[in-house]
C-alpha cells in the first residue's frame, strides 16, 4: 500500500556515502540521517524533510570525548553480561550495538533535561554522569534499582513495556505548566523504548497526549530490530518514524550506529521541545548485537550472517576510523581510554561483588510514605518468627 | 462554625475545591472534568474558576490519565484523576497496580506519588453495564496501594482533602447513587481536626449484633438497624472507611462484645472485602464469636441488567436476613 | 507542523461544489470525499489519493431506498429518545445527525460481512435487517442486549470504548485464516467507533494489529465531533484519518453527512478489504446534533450556533433535494415514507412496553457455559430467601 | 499406558500439541510463542510443525493479544494465550474482565468465549520486578473467569487439555518455578478418565491438620507435611488446583476431621485465596475449628528484589510455625 509511505520521510542530502536503511525490506525503506558512515566518513551535514539542517560541529577534544564515551559505556556493559555469566548478577539487558545510539541521544541532553529510560539504557545513564553501579542492584537482585529521578534528571529503570513513556510525557505536560519552555534555558523531556514497544498501547496514548498537549519532548526509539525473538515486522509494516505522522508530529530515522548523526538529530529535536515546539519521534535505526538477555538465546531465531552484516556497521569502529584519518589522536590515546575502561570495569565489579544484600526486615520498608498498620503487625510477626529460630539449629 | 446542608455530591466538589486553592500543585484531571464538570458534577465550576492548566480535560483512555498523573507526580504535582465509572478504570489497571503501587517501593522511598484516583462506584442507578461495578477489592489486594471509602457528605468532604493531602497513593472509591443525599457538612471545621482518613468508625453504636459497611451500603446497614430495632433487636452499625488498610480495631472489640458479625458490600462474594474481614475477625475473636461472620454482597456473577439489580444488591431485608441467620446459628 | 500533514491526504476532485471540512481549524483541515451537497447537487465522482474513483450509481428505487432507510432510521430513533423521556426507558444513545455516516456504510456491507458496533449504531443494525427492539432491552434495563453475532453478523454492542476495535481485528484475521479473502465472495469486517475512541490504547493497538496481519477490515470512525464534552482538540491535533498513515494503511475522510459519499467509499475500502488488500481508516465527518445520551446536557459545553451550522449540513435534506430535483419520487412517496416510520415507531413502542422484566432468578443464568457449583449454590440460598417471604407482608 | 517422565514444562508443551492436534480450531497466540517457543519454552517446536496460522507471534501488546483472542473465539477459533511473565497482564486487564469474563453473560449465553490465558505466575526464581507476580485472585474474584493451577506435570499435561476443551474462559496459572520438576505423565489416558478440571484433590492424607496450597505451594506443602511427619504430626495437604470456582467440598470433609487448617499461597494475605477460603471454611466447619483457619503467605508489600524473595515466599518452615500455632491456639 503506497499511501501508508507519504507520512512524513527523511530526505537527507542525496551523497553516494549515505546508504539506505540497512535491512531494506523490499527495496523501499526510507533514508536515514548519518553523519558519520560506517567506514568512518564524515557527511558535512543533512538536511531533514523540514528543513532542519543536522551536522555537528565538534572540537577534536569533544570527538575523542564521543570516543571515550562509547568505549566505556561498552566495556561497561561487558562487565556486566560478565558478572552476570559468573552468576554475579541475575540477569543482564545488554547494550552491545547501541552504544551510538544511546550516547549520541545521552550527550544530546543538556543539563536541564530529562530522560525516562527502558531497562537497556544504560549508555544514557552514563551521560548522564550517573554512577554505573545506580542500576546494577536491581539485575543483582539487592533491591530494585530505585533512585531520586528527580536527583538525577533520570527516571528509575521501567521494565513494564512502553509504561515510561506515559510517565514521560506526564512531566513533560509539568514542564509546560511550570512555563519552563519557550527559551536555550527551557526544558525538555526524553522518553526511550524499543521497537517492540511501538505496539503497546500506553506507547500509543503517550503519542495522543503528546500531540494534544504539544509536550516538550523527544520519543526516542531505539529500533534495534528485535523485541526479543520477534523481528521487527511482527511489530509494523512501515517504518516506524512514520508513526508520528498519524499523531501530528514530525517523525525521523537517524543511523542509530552513528554518534555524531544520532547526537545532532536528538540535540534539534530537544530544542525544538524546549523552544515550545512540540514533540518529535525518533527512530534511531541500531541493531541488538548480543542476545535481548543474558537468559535469551538468539540463535533460535536469527541467522549469524545477518549478525554479521550489522558488524560491519561498528557505531565504535567508524569513530575510531574517523579519528585516525583525521589524525587528531595516536595510538596512545586508544591504549590509554582501553586502560581507562579497564579500569572502570574493574572498579565497578569489585564495587558489585561488595554490594551488601538487604536485610530481610527491609522488606517492609517503603511500602507507603505514611506506613500502615497492617505491615507493621506483618513486620513484627515476623521478627517474632525469625526470633524463635534463634539458637536454634535451623 | 458553619455547618451547611449539602448532597454528598456537593460536600466532595467543595473538598475538590478547597484542596485546589490550598496547594497550587494539586492538578484534577479526567474525561469530561472541565466544562461539563464531570458526568456526575463532582468537578462542576472548577475549570472556569482554576483554569485548564488545575483542571484538565483528557484524552479518552484512562491508562493514559493514571500514566501521566505518575509524570506529573515526579514533577511535583499532586494529581487528582477522575475515572469516569468504575467499570472504566480497567484500562489503567497496569499502571495502577505495576506503577502508582509500586514506584515508592521500588525507589526505596526516594519517589513518592501522590495520587489520587477517584472512582464513583457501584450500582443501584439503573445504568448499563459498566456503570455499576464494585472494583475496590482488586485495589485493596494490591499492596502499595490505600483505597478509602465515604458513605456521608461530612466524610466526603473532609475524606477527600485528607487524601489528596496524603502522600500515599489513594483510591478514592464514592458511593455514586448516594451522590443525591444530603447531610450537614461542617465547612470550615480545620482538616486536621477532622477524623483520620485510615479508621473505621462506629456510626451506630449497639450490642446484639455488629454490621460492617462501606460506601453505599452504610446507609443500607443503618436502615437495617433501624429496621432491626423495632423487632427488638439493637445492631451496632460500623462504616469501614478503610479499605485498606483496613482499621479493625473497632470491629474486633464490637465484635467481642456482640459475638456476632454481618458484612455488607455490593461487590462479589468470592474475595470481596468481606472474605478478609471475616478472615481476620476470626482469627482475632476465635473464642467470642457465637456464629461465623457471615456476608451479605453481590452474587457471583457480572453485574446484572438495570431491573435485576434490585435482586443482586444487599438491601435491608437481605442484611436483616443474615442477622437472624446469625442468631439462629 | 506541517510535517504531520504530510500523511496519506485525500485529494477529490476540484469542484466548487465541495466544501472544506465545515469545522476548519486554522483553515487547513483536508478536503473530504463528497458526492452530494448540502444543497442536494450530485458531485459525479470523486478520486481519492490512491486512483480510487469514488461514485455510485444508483438506481432511482435505490435512491428512495437510501431516503426510506434514513427516514425510518430518524425516526426510530426519536422514538427511542421519547421512550426515555417518559421514564422507559433508562437511557438513550441518539445518533441523530449521524443517518448518512450509519446507512450509508451499513449498506455498504455485503451480506457476509461482520460488522462490530459501538453503543450508537442504531442505524447500522436496521441496515443489516435486525429488528430495532433488540438492542433496546440493553437501554430498557431488562437485559444487556445480547444476540448472536454470528446470526446477524452483528456483534453486540459495546460499551467500553475501543475495546471491539481489537474484537473486529481478531475476528478478520480469523477470516483470513479461514482462506475467506481474495475474491468477490471475501469476507470483510467493519469495526464503528468514535472521534474519542481514537485515544485509546486498544484502538491504536488494533490499528498495529489490522497492519501486521494485513487484516481484511475497515475501520470506521464516526467523527461527530464530541465525545460527550470533549471537543475534537483534545484527542488529537490533525485530521484523525491521517492517523492511519501511522499504521501504514490508508486512511479517508468523508463527508459522513452524505449517504452516497459515505456508501462509496465505504464499498470500496469494503471490498479492498474482502480482496485481501487489508485495512482501511474511513473518517466519516459528521455532527452529533444532540446530546450524547439523554443522560447529557449538551448546553454545558457547545453554542447553539455550532449545532445550527449542521443544521444545515443535514444528511436527509440533502438526499430530498435531490430526490425532488431529479423528480424521482412524488409527494406521495414522501408522505408514505413519513407514515411507514410512524407505523415502525408505534410498533417498536408497543414492543418495548410490551418487554417482560427478566425473573429474578435468572440473575444466575449464563455466567459460564458449564455453570458453576458457586452459582448453584448461590441461586439455590437466593430462591429460599425469597420463597421466605412468601404469603408474608413484605 | 505409557507413562514417561517429564518436566511440568514439557507436560504443559505436550498437553498444548495434543490440543492442536486434535482441534484444527485451537490456535496459541502471544509474545515470543513461535521460533523462540516462548521464554520458558513452554511452545517449543508448535510453530515449527502447526505454522504461523496455529502458533501466532503477536505484537507486543497484551490488550490486543486477548482483543483479538475474543475475535478469533467469536469467530469460532480457540485461543490460548500466552502471557509472558504475571506482572505483563495487567495491560489487558480490561479486556479480561470487562470483555472475555462477561460477553456469554451479557449474551444470555449466545456467545461463547473458550479462550485460555496462560500465566507463568509465582516468584522464586531470582527474576527483576514483574516477573514473580500471584495475580490470581484479580481473577478469582472476576466473576465469569474459571482459574486454575497446575502442580504436577501428570496435571500440567491434563489440565491444560481440559482447559482448552472447556467452552469456559479460563486464566491458567502455570507455577513458572516448578516448570523444570519432573514426574510421571501417563501420555496415552483418555482425557475424559482424568480427574476433574475443576476439583481439588488429596495428595497426602493425613488426620492432624489440614493444609491448603496451589499452584507452586503445593510442593512446599507436602515438604512441610514430611518434615511434620518427623516430628509426628500427620498432616493432609490438598491442592486445591481450581481457584474459581474453589471445589472445598473435600476440604469441608478434611477440616471436620482435623479441626485444624492453615492455607499457603505466594499472593500477598489481604485478599488473597486465603481469605476466601478461611471464611468459607469458617461458615461451614464453625463447630469442628479447633483453632481459626490460619494463612501463610507473601506479605502485603510489592513483590521484592530477589534476594529478598525468600524471605518473602512461604517455605516449609513458615507453614510448620503456622500449623504450630494452629496447634496452640
Ligand atoms: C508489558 C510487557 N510485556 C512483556 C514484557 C516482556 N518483555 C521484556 S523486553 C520485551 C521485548 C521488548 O522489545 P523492544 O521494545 O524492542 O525493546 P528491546 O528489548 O529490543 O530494547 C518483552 C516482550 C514486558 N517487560 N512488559
Ligand atoms: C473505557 C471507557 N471510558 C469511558 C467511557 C465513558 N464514555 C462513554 S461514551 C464516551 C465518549 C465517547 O466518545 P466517542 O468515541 O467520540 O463516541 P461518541 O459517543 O461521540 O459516538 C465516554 C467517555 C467508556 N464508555 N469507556
Ligand atoms: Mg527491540
Ligand atoms: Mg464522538
Amino acid at each position: 500500500m503506497a499511501k501508508g509511505d507519504r507520512g512524513t520521510t527523511t530526505r537527507g542530502r542525496q551523497t553516494t556515502a549515505r546508504p539506505r536503511g540497512p535491512k531494506a525490506a523490499g527495496g523501499n525503506e526510507p533514508e536515514l540521517v548519518q553523519l558519520l558512515t560506517p567506514e568512518g566518513e564524515r557527511v558535512e551535514k543533512v538536511t531533514g524533510p523540514d528543513g532542519t539542517e543536522y551536522t555537528v560541529d565538534f572540537t577534536d577534544e569533544e570527538y575523542r570525548g564521543l570516543y571515550r564515551d562509547l568505549v566505556i559505556v561498552r566495556k561497561l556493559d561487558a562487565e556486566a553480561t560478565a558478572l552476570q555469566r559468573q552468576g554475579e548478577l541475575g540477569i543482564w539487558a545488554s547494550l552491545l550495538g547501541q552504544e551510538a545510539a544511546q550516547v549520541g541521544s545521552g550527550r544530546a541532553l543538556r543539563p536541564q533535561d530529562m530522560a525516562f529510560p527502558t531497562y537497556r539504557e544504560h549508555g544514557v545513564l552514563y551521560c548522564r554522569g550517573i554512577d554505573p553501579i545506580m542500576p546494577l542492584g536491581l539485575f543483582r537482585g539487592v533491591d530494585q534499582g530505585g533512585w531520586d529521578p528527580n536527583e538525577f534528571k533520570f527516571n528509575m529503570y521501567t521494565i513494564v513495556i512502553g509504561a515510561q513513556t506515559l510517565h514521560a510525557t506526564g512531566y513533560a505536560m509539568g514542564v509546560t505548566m511550570d512555563g519552563k519552555t519557550g527559551g536555550d534555558d527551557g526544558e525538555a523531556v526524553i522518553a526511550y523504548f524499543g521497537d517492540g514497544a511501538t505496539s503497546q498501547g500506553d506507547v500509543n496514548e503517550a503519542f495522543v497526549w503528546a500531540g494534544v498537549f504539544n509536550a516538550p519532548m523527544v520519543f526516542f526509539c531505539q529500533n534495534n530490530q528485535y523485541a526479543i525473538s520477534e523481528p521487527l515486522e511482527r511489530q509494523t509494516r512501515i517504518p516506524l518514524y512514520q508513526r508520528a505522522a498519524g499523531f501530528g508530529f514530525p517523525g525521523i530515522r537517524v543511523d542509530g550506529n552513528d554518534v555524531l548523526a544520532t547526537y545532532a538529530v536528538t540535540r534539534a529535536a530537544l530544542d525544538s521541545a524546549r523552544h515550545g515546539q512540540g514533540p518529535t519521534l525518533i527512530e534511531a535505526y541500531t541493531y541488538r548485537m548480543g542476545a535481548h538477555t543474558t537468559s535469551d538465546d538468539p540463535t533460535r531465531y536469527r541467522i549469524a550472517s545477518e549478525v554479521e552484516a550489522w558488524q560491519a556497521k561498528d557505531p565504535i569502529a567508524r569513530v575510531r576510523a574517523f579519528i585516525e584519518k583525521q589524525q587528531i589522536a595516536d595510538a596512545d590515546f586508544f591504549a590509554e581510554i582501553d586502560e581507562q575502561a579497564r579500569r572502570e570495569a574493574v572498579d565497578l565489579r569489585e564495587r558489585v561483588l561488595a554490594m551488601p544484600d538487604p536485610q530481610p526486615d527491609t522488606l517492609f520498608d517503603h511500602v507507603y510514605p505514611n506506613g500502615s498498620p497492617l505491615l507493621d503487625a506483618q513486620r513484627d510477626q515476623f521478627s517474632r518468627y525469625l526470633e524463635s529460630f534463634e539458637g536454634s539449629a535451623h | 462554625m458553619a455547618t451547611e446542608t449539602l448532597t454528598l455530591g456537593k460536600a466532595l466538589n467543595t473538598g475538590l475545591r478547597r484542596a485546589l486553592e490550598n496547594d497550587p500543585k494539586v492538578v484534577i484531571m479526567g474525561e469530561d472534568v472541565g466544562k461539563l464538570g464531570g458526568v456526575f458534577r463532582i468537578t462542576d465550576g472548577l475549570q472556569k474558576d482554576f483554569g485548564e492548566n488545575r483542571v484538565i480535560d483528557t484524552p479518552l483512555a484512562e491508562s493514559g490519565i493514571i500514566g501521566t498523573a505518575v509524570g506529573l507526580a515526579i514533577r511535583g504535582y499532586r494529581p487528582v484523576c477522575e475515572i469516569q465509572f468504575d467499570g472504566f478504570v480497567y484500562p489503567a489497571y497496569d499502571q495502577i497496580v505495576s506503577q502508582v503501587a509500586k514506584m515508592h517501593y521500588r525507589s526505596r522511598g526516594k519517589v513518592k506519588l501522590p495520587i489520587v484516583i477517584r472512582i464513583p462506584f457501584g450500582g443501584g442507578i439503573g445504568a448499563v453495564e459498566h456503570h455499576s461495578e464494585s472494583p475496590e477489592a482488586y485495589f485493596a489486594h494490591t499492596a502499595g496501594l490505600k483505597v478509602v471509602s465515604c458513605a456521608s457528605p461530612q466524610d466526603a468532604y473532609w475524606m477527600i482533602q485528607q487524601a489528596i493531602a496524603s502522600d500515599d497513593p489513594i483510591v478514592f472509591m464514592e458511593p455514586k447513587r448516594r451522590y443525591w443525599e444530603k447531610g450537614p457538612v461542617e465547612l470550615d471545621a480545620p482538616l486536621t481536626g477532622a477524623y483520620p482518613l485510615h479508621s473505621a468508625r462506629v456510626v451506630r453504636p449497639g450490642s446484639d449484633a455488629t454490621v460492617l459497611a462501606y460506601g453505599p451500603m452504610v446507609r443500607t446497614a443503618l436502615d437495617a438497624a433501624t429496621a432491626a430495632a423495632e423487632d427488638g433487636r439493637d445492631l451496632e452499625v460500623i462504616d469501614l472507611r478503610s479499605l485498606s488498610p483496613l482499621d479493625l480495631g473497632v470491629v474486633y472489640e464490637s465484635v467481642r462484645r456482640t459475638g456476632r458479625c454481618v458484612v455488607v458490600h455490593e461487590a462479589p462474594s468470592n474475595l470481596g472485602l468481606g472474605a478478609e474481614v471475616a478472615a481476620r475477625i476470626t482469627e482475632e475473636c476465635f473464642y467470642s464469636l457465637e456464629s461465623p461472620v457471615l456476608r451479605v454482597t453481590g452474587f457471583d456473577t457480572p453485574y446484572p441488567a438495570a431491573r435485576l439489580e434490585e435482586e443482586y444488591l444487599p438491601d435491608l431485608d437481605r442484611v436483616l436476613d443474615a442477622v437472624d441467620r446469625a442468631f439462629g446459628w
